[in-house]
């Protein structure tokens, strides 16, 4: 029995968990770089330099220059940017969507509503996913909003399918009925015991998430599809270097850590967090 | 030579004592009963004896299977020790069997990995275990899947490979907890009958004093990780001489003062009548829907002002479901439920929320009955939701203070995350929370059942003290029929789905009518009888 | 449990009819129009016009729907607008490379899956497991296409151990079309590994905990013989899962890595026919894949009953 | 973390299958491999417009009355001869005799009027049906002879006859031609594995000289890494249009390698949309062409491979007139230009097919435009999209587009197309050019044609694209330029 508050025995116990440290770490890292980027990048990511073409790593251009001479440093800085944005915005999306969808799904579980949007999400599942991503673009055309929509819409089954599974467990439990008992709604209850119990849950997911929406992404703009030129994005730094690779494999690699470095983050920390999150763990701690 | 002997046994995890100064005895034919509430490392002490102890755990002393030491021996030889000179059997019968292989090879195992037995000859000698163990071959083929079975069934499974290489020593660790009286019955029967025919040595772990005092030649009282008391039964039990002992026994038979007597009479606080709840059972052909299957058949009670009312019966009889159509959780295919005479509840009818503040509810799990991210204040008030016009300020302030005391916390308490209570204490503010906005009835469902001997005294107590003062009326679900018979006034006795039996408390204890309520109450193991019995 | 498939397959039936519903109108309104792709630039608009009715591209919607279902229901996938040939004909020889590549990715995942979390489940929190898990942690955030780029580089380009890519068919022999699916199968199977001992290993450690691990040990098995006859086959049923997942991925998610190693599969056909506005490849391949992940989701309900005796009296 | 498990059974199993990778011995060479980006849709040359059709069959399997040679000059295939009324409305064909089509089937003049027919029917679904338009009537004289006659006199129906559209099929044959192509030509179809290879072999009745190699494979890999990483390890043995012209350096310096440069027809231009404001205004389609700095984009995006253009027309034909000066680099004088326009804050839509030059060259316009102060608004299509929404709604500011098709200056005449110029002037010259038969004054014409074009600043004329291929410094025989979108093999060999 501590004294502590709970928040701070937390904080504690999380920076005592190396995996969550070094993922939060990391993310940070690029995240932060994501906003220096908004002030400042070495050199402009859209300066176009011929000359200065394919150079490797030097002391003037840290990640060395692309093809048409960009530093490309700075490109991943605001490629981070684009990442992220993309990212955190299809999972938001994701999560708005599916979260208050699955709560419904389970708060009248049976119904008709439950059964509908259930077989909704075995057809989200059951469809390739990247072939829609990409069919989804040709329609609305590639973009950055597009490669959003593309990628959150499959998160919505995602979030409705986890929130609809917890938020089930949760009815049986004694103090839900309790607060049945004390005769509130089936949508108070939702927000008011259902919600606040998955939310590590979600958090958990969500971090998850996101950094499968940072492959996302990076695997549409690698297809031409994400965000459009000028704005560097990595999938795309990617592709630009897919010809040049035995030339200059630096344009390749550096992108490519940068979403390994940054999913890697992510999926620590997401990890971290549901040990931390999870009593049965922190109990034995 | 004893088949147990252990001492000056000691057990540490990560650094913590949880065992010490542990000696124990127990000689072939006779049955040791360790008892203990929980955390008194009575089952510590049996993994010590299986040599399964947690990871990081680190144990000294002596203790000797046999005459073996086990401390001689290394992890090969432990393993052909373990099912072979020790069987265990656990607790949860419905977890401990593997469930994607069949019953008869869970048995052969035991025989197959410690003898050089065929396949063959080990399914010959599992199915002689089984047929010993009461699971004939004509019910009960090998091929059989655990799932198939009931909990007193697969408990039998379970003794069946713990005794297949017939082990000088058997340990039992709560081996009847999960079951029902009457199949509790039958195990113990069954186990006190191996003992006698293969002269074994069995310990027996159990927090119920009831159940090793009418089975036990020798006892050990264990409390925070040591034996306060050890000796033979009949000598324990009557000189008690350590003080924890008699605290245990009074707790044991502890029956609440109950001053006030029920006014019948008067509107009745609840009128059941006629009350029919049906499941809907899965389809087991696409075309064919499948008959509902009837959780509560027809069933109709009152419960007057301060009456404090039983409902008994095993699992499955419909108790539980019945306890939720009353409180209006389900919807009732037929008949209606009536509180302090308006209808609250009726077939195809909702609940009606301006009725409910008039019902609360206390559960069995004090651990899952609480949001554990809000305040006990927050709690505790989630009632008053019910009110048209709940109390605000100081009132509010009072009305917690008061529900808080109420149950023998204190207003400070008020501001605590529930996770800092303990499992008595949740209880406590469980029925708080059920206390403040006044109601005249309160279901307990198994409201004591997950609690200790002593701790659940005092809850009782409580209840008693709070139906007294307050002019409560109990509804008081629960399978132990001692608890029933110690706090109510008059009992229902159910069985599928039907009132069998009901009546005065006392009178139905002493003369039931009904088969089943014989039955149930001779199976319900008794600490009176079991001491006034001669010895054997 | 028959009555359990049966509701199962009617429901999954109902998905796919929902699902050729949702494609069909979705290249409905994908802009771009076959019969121009294919006439180029400088084409006569009057042929381009001919070649639409030729196409059968005139016919009201529903009309075109229902001709495309009553088809796909006798087989008949309908003619490959840029191609010329029966659909069906192009889907069996790309299927050709995607089934064998989509196994072999799976058999690779697997086979270094299983050996990797059963370690690391088994020897939980000691180096072994936190390679384990360090390893698969690296393996789930390496882009594959990346990872693809790099094993040419490696292997194909400074090596030249391995062709860069494409496929010399299956008569150019066993081996060689192996070796053909060697690099992309490994550029598939790494994440998809990482993912897997992952779940193997969590599936392994909650069967560990479980009550019957602890009886199996007090009938005097060691733990390895308790995690060989008690503990597998419980863990497994989880594994089944993503397993079945995984070959729906596979199948569907190897565009990409199609594209980087220029295989003829699947995936790449419905990629190029999209951009070639190849209406009726797109529908069909989408409608196949679908259908694939219905006909494993169903395999991976038999398998659960094959390794779950629970599941095949009851469930609900 | 040294060795994983993971890694270690990666070792181990790619060591397996460096085991299983035995490569055979081979004999004398009598077989090439030719690498193209993209896989024909089908093989009927005349009935789609897909490039990669004629590059397979062209020459190879498929003939027609006439023949573009390697350097462009029009010669003899089917028709031995000919010859043209003084009107110039009748040409009289003399065919070669003896020649049979890959089924068997004999060749003779009525197949050719049926091919012909066929291409200008009302329902024809040939993409280049303009070649045909001007014939009134096809006759067969006797079976070797057949007339030809034209309702205009056209100076390019011997030019038009030589493209693939226009290629001899046969009546029994014509409708599979998508899958199994039957022709003329001295190779057919053995096989076609799709997505992967086109493969041809030496058909043995071909009436004219005999060819050198017995197999020719076409492979399709459009990954120009994957096509990289097949030139070097030798699984193809020439590749005549690279696509990725970054890497022919690398083959400059192997000398198992032959960089062959030569020119194609593509003049890859910064299309603008003449009648969308705001570049309907001169002034502004004048600034956005002195803000390029074609070199840069050369390099940049080619790499260094491509000759700058200042109008639409082939620098390696005899009428082209250099007109770069004209349309010069000048960022200051496009700055002045947008002042005068009265325009600030200028944003435009840039849309970028697939195609390097396009999305590379894209990029870098973009970043040329900022610097002058116009904003542009990249977006990548497909082909069908770029089709939909750029050729045929024209909705669009500014695109990019090699224009492949040989002599197409012709385009500009018409209003509808995309660019929408069809100015009044340009199409009288084209008028004057199509009745004109004498070659100087066709010069002349045509070099009127492109000053036209280019003190209108319809379009921004960059760079004519260059033909980089590569191949076995011993195989030979490769046409260096593309007068047509052809892969000949007819003359291709090893050299011992």
């Amino acid at each position: 029995m501590t004294t502590a508050s709970p928040d701070r025995s937390f904080l504690r116990a999380a920076l005592g968990h190396p995996a969550f440290v070094i993922g939060l770490v990391l993310s940070a890292l690029f995240i932060a770089l994501a906003l220096v980027s908004f002030v400042w990048t070495p050199f402009d990511p859209t300066k176009l330099s011929i000359a200065n073409k394919l150079k490797t790593p030097t002391f003037e251009h840290w990640f060395g220059t692309d093809h048409f001479g960009r530093d490309m440093f700075s490109m991943i800085m605001v490629g981070a940017r684009v990442s992220i944005a993309v990212a955190f915005v299809a999972v938001g999306i994701g999560m708005l969507i599916g979260v208050p969808l699955g709560l419904y799904a389970a708060a009248r579980r049976g119904s008709l509503v439950d059964e509908i949007i259930m077989r909704g999400n075995d057809l989200a599942f059951a469809f390739p996913s990247l072939l829609l991503a990409i069919m989804i673009t040709a329609v609305f055309g590639p973009g950055a909003v597009n490669a959003i929509i593309a990628i959150g819409i499959f998160n919505v089954p995602v979030f409705a399918r986890l929130a609809r599974g917890a938020a089930l467990s949760l009815w049986t439990r004694d103090f839900v009925l309790a607060a049945r008992v004390a005769g509130k709604t089936k949508a108070r209850i939702s927000a008011e015991h259902i919600l606040p119990n998955i939310a590590n849950l979600l958090i958990v997911q969500g971090t998850i998430q996101f950094s499968l929406a940072i492959l996302a992404e990076a695997a549409l703009a690698y297809v031409g599809l994400g965000a459009q030129p000028p704005l560097p994005s990595w999938g795309r730094m990617l592709a630009d270097a897919q010809t040049l690779i035995s030339l200059a494999p630096h344009m390749a690699l550096f992108p490519g850590f940068a979403i390994i470095i940054t999913v890697l983050g992510l999926n620590l920390m997401g990890d971290g967090l549901r040990d931390l999150f999870d009593p049965k763990l922190r109990r034995g701690r | 030579m004893p088949v147990l002997s252990i001492s000056d046994l000691k057990v540490d995890i990560h650094g913590n004592t949880v065992l010490h100064d542990i000696d124990l005895t127990l000689e072939p034919g006779q049955i040791l009963g360790v008892v203990g509430e929980s955390g008194s490392g009575k089952s510590m002490t049996a993994l010590s004896v299986m040599q399964l102890l947690p990871h990081g755990s680190q144990w000294s002393g002596t203790v000797e299977v046999a005459g073996t030491d086990l401390a001689t021996l290394d992890e090969p030889a432990l393993c052909q020790m373990r099912g072979r000179d020790v069987g265990m059997i656990f607790q949860e019968p419905m977890t401990a069997l593997n469930p994607v292989r069949t019953i008869g090879d869970q048995v052969a195992e035991t025989v197959r990995i410690h003898t050089g037995a065929s396949r063959r000859e080990a399914f010959a000698i599992a199915r002689e275990m089984l047929n010993r163990v009461g699971l004939g071959e004509d019910r009960f083929p090998l091929d059989r899947f655990p799932h198939d079975l009931s909990g007193g069934q697969r408990q039998r499974v379970v003794i069946a490979q713990a005794i297949a290489l017939r082990p000088k020593l058997l340990i039992a660790d709560e081996p009847t907890t999960a079951l029902d009286v009457t199949t509790q019955a039958q195990i113990l029967d069954l186990l006190r009958q191996l003992v006698r025919e293969e002269d074994m040595g069995l310990m027996l772990i159990t927090h119920d004093l009831a159940v090793v005092a009418g089975l036990a030649d020798k006892i050990a009282i264990m409390k925070d990780g040591q034996i306060v008391e050890a000796g033979p039964t009949r000598e324990i039990f009557s000189a008690m001489r350590h003080p924890y002992t008699r605290a245990l026994f009074s707790a044991s038979a502890h029956v609440p003062d109950r001053g006030r007597k029920p006014e019948p009479g008067k509107t009745p606080v609840l009128a059941v009548e006629n009350v029919v709840r049906d499941y809907q059972q899965p389809r087991r052909n696409l075309f064919v829907k499948p008959a509902p299957f009837r959780a509560v058949d027809h069933v109709s009670f009152e419960i007057s002002h301060g009456e404090n009312v039983g409902l008994v019966g095993e699992s499955g009889c419909g108790k539980s479901t019945l306890a939720r159509s009353i409180l209006a959780l389900d919807g009732l295919q037929g008949g209606d439920i009536r509180l302090n005479g308006h209808v609250f509840t009726s077939a195809g009818d909702g609940p009606h929320p301006e009725l409910r503040a008039g019902m609360q509810v206390v559960f069995q799990d004090p651990y899952g009955s609480f949001n554990p991210r809000h305040r006990v204040r927050r709690l505790v008030t989630e009632p008053f939701h019910l009110v048209k016009d709940p109390p605000r300020g100081a009132e509010l302030e009072r009305r917690i203070d008061r529900a808080l005391t109420e149950v023998g916390l204190s207003s400070s308490d008020a501001d605590k995350y529930i996770h800092e209570f303990s499992g008595g204490q949740r209880q406590r503010i469980a029925i708080a929370r059920a206390l403040i906005i006044e109601p005249a009835l309160i279901v307990l469902d198994e409201a004591v059942s997950a609690l200790d001997v002593s701790i659940r005294a005092q809850i009782l107590d409580l209840l008693a003290g709070l139906s007294d003062r307050l002019d409560l009326s109990y509804l008081f679900i629960s399978h132990d029929l001692s608890v029933v018979r110690a706090i109510t006034d008059r009992v229902l006795v159910m069985k599928d789905g039907k009132i069998v039996e009901q009546g005065e408390t006392e009178s139905v204890f002493r003369n039931p009518q009904h088969p089943y309520t014989q039955k149930l109450v001779a199976a319900t193991p008794s600490l009176e009888a079991a001491l006034a019995a001669p010895a054997n | 449990m028959t009555a359990y498939l049966l509701r199962r397959l009617l429901s999954l039936s109902l998905s796919l009819v929902a699902a050729s519903l949702v494609i069909f109108l979705v290249m409905e309104v994908v802009p771009g129009d076959p019969a121009s792709f294919m006439m180029g630039i400088n084409a006569d608009p009057q042929a381009v016009a001919a070649l639409r009715t030729q196409l059968g591209l005139d016919e009201p919607l529903p009309v075109r729907y229902l001709g495309w279902v009553a088809g796909l229901l006798q087989g008949d996938f309908g003619i490959s607008y840029t191609y010329r040939v029966p659909v069906s004909e192009l889907i069996a020889e790309r299927v050709m490379i995607s089934l064998p590549l989509t196994l072999y990715a799976l058999a690779l995942s697997t086979l270094i899956a299983f050996p990797a979390g059963i370690l690391a489940a088994s020897r939980r929190n000691s180096a072994a497991d936190l390679s384990v898990m360090g390893a698969t942690q690296l393996g789930v955030a390496i882009p594959n296409f990346w990872f693809a780029m790099i094993l040419v580089l490696v292997f194909a380009i400074n090596l030249r151990w391995f062709s860069a890519g494409g496929f010399p068919g299956w008569d150019a022999g066993f081996f060689q079309a192996i070796k053909a699916l060697t690099l992309p199968a490994i550029a598939l199977a790494l994440p998809q590994a990482s993912i897997l001992a992952r779940v193997m290993r969590s599936s392994l450690i909650d069967t560990l905990n479980e009550d019957f691990m602890r009886t199996a040990r007090a009938k005097g098995l060691s733990r390895g013989q308790a995690l060989r006859r008690h503990a597998l086959r419980n863990a497994l049923i989880p594994v089944l899962t993503i397993i079945g997942l995984q070959f729906s991925f596979l199948l569907a998610g190897g565009i990409i890595i199609e594209n980087v190693f220029y295989l003829p599969g699947l995936g790449r056909l419905a990629f190029q026919a999209i951009t070639q506005r190849d209406l009726i490849v797109v529908r069909s391949v989408v409608i196949l894949l679908v259908f694939a992940v219905i006909v494993v989701t169903f395999l991976v309900d038999l398998a659960y009953a094959a390794a779950d005796p629970r599941l095949r009296r009851r469930r609900t | 973390m040294t060795k994983t498990p993971i890694a270690a059974a990666a070792v181990s199993l790619l060591a397996l299958g460096l085991a299983l990778g035995v490569t055979p011995a081979t004999a004398a060479k009598m077989d090439a491999t030719i690498g193209m980006q993209l896989e024909p849709p089908n093989l009927d040359p005349t009935g789609g417009a897909a490039a990669a059709i004629d590059e397979v069959v062209y020459a190879n399997v498929f003939e027609g009355l006439t023949r573009f040679g390697a350097d462009g000059a029009i010669l003899p295939a089917l028709a031995k001869s000919w010859e043209i009324s003084d009107d110039g409305l009748t040409y009289t064909f003399m065919l070669n005799e003896g020649v049979k089509f890959h089924d068997g089937t004999d060749f003779d003049a009525e197949d050719v009027k049926f091919s012909l027919d066929r291409a200008r029917a009302d329902e024809s679904t040939n993409a280049q049906k303009a070649l045909f338009a001007d014939i009134a009537s096809v006759d067969v004289v006797d079976p070797a002879t057949v007339k030809v006659t034209l309702s205009k006199p056209n100076g390019s129906f011997l030019f038009n006859m030589a493209w693939g559209d226009a290629v001899i099929v046969a009546p029994e044959s014509a409708d599979g031609n998508a899958a199994k192509p039957v022709g003329t030509g001295p190779f057919s179809l053995t096989e076609w594995v799709k997505g992967d290879r086109v493969e041809l072999g030496r058909y043995d009745g071909y009436w004219g000289n005999p060819v050198k190699l017995d197999k020719v494979t076409f492979k399709f890999i459009s990954d120009p890494t994957a096509a990289f990483a097949a030139m070097m390890a030798g699984d193809i043995d020439a590749y005549p249009t690279f696509p990725a012209p970054e890497n022919l350096v690398q083959f400059e310096s192997d000398p198992r390698f032959e960089v062959i440069i030569g020119s194609s027809e593509g003049e890859t231009i910064l299309a603008m949309n003449n009648k969308q404001a705001p570049l309907d205004n001169i002034k502004i389609r004048q600034a956005v062409v002195h803000a390029i700095d074609r070199q840069a984009i050369i390099d940049g995006a080619m790499f260094g491979y491509g000759t700058p253009i200042g109008t639409h027309f082939a620098p390696h034909n005899p009428a082209y007139v250099d007109l770069t000066a004209q349309s010069a680099y000048d960022p200051e004088k496009s700055k002045a230009l947008l002042a005068e326009a009265g325009v600030s804050d200028l944003t435009l839509s840039l849309k970028l097919p697939p195609p390097s030059y396009a999305r590379r060259g894209g990029e870098i316009i973009a970043a040329q435009l900022r610097e002058v102060g116009i904003e542009t608004d990249i977006t990548n299509v497909e082909w069908a999209q770029w089709l939909d929404d750029v050729f045929k709604a024209k909705n669009f500011d500014l695109t990019i587009v090699s224009h492949t098709e040989p002599m197409d200056i012709g385009i500009y005449g018409r209003e509808d197309y995309y660019f929408q110029y069809g100015d009044a002037d340009f199409k009288a010259i084209m008028a004057d050019l199509d009745k004109a038969t004498d070659p100087a004054k066709r010069t002349e014409l045509m070099q009127a044609a492109q000053k036209k074009i280019a003190d209108d600043y319809v379009n921004g004329y960059l760079f004519q694209l260059a033909r980089t291929g590569v191949a076995n410094a011993k195989l030979k025989g490769i046409w260096p330029n593309s007068p047509t979108q052809a892969n000949d093999m007819t003359g291709v060999y090893w050299e011992d």
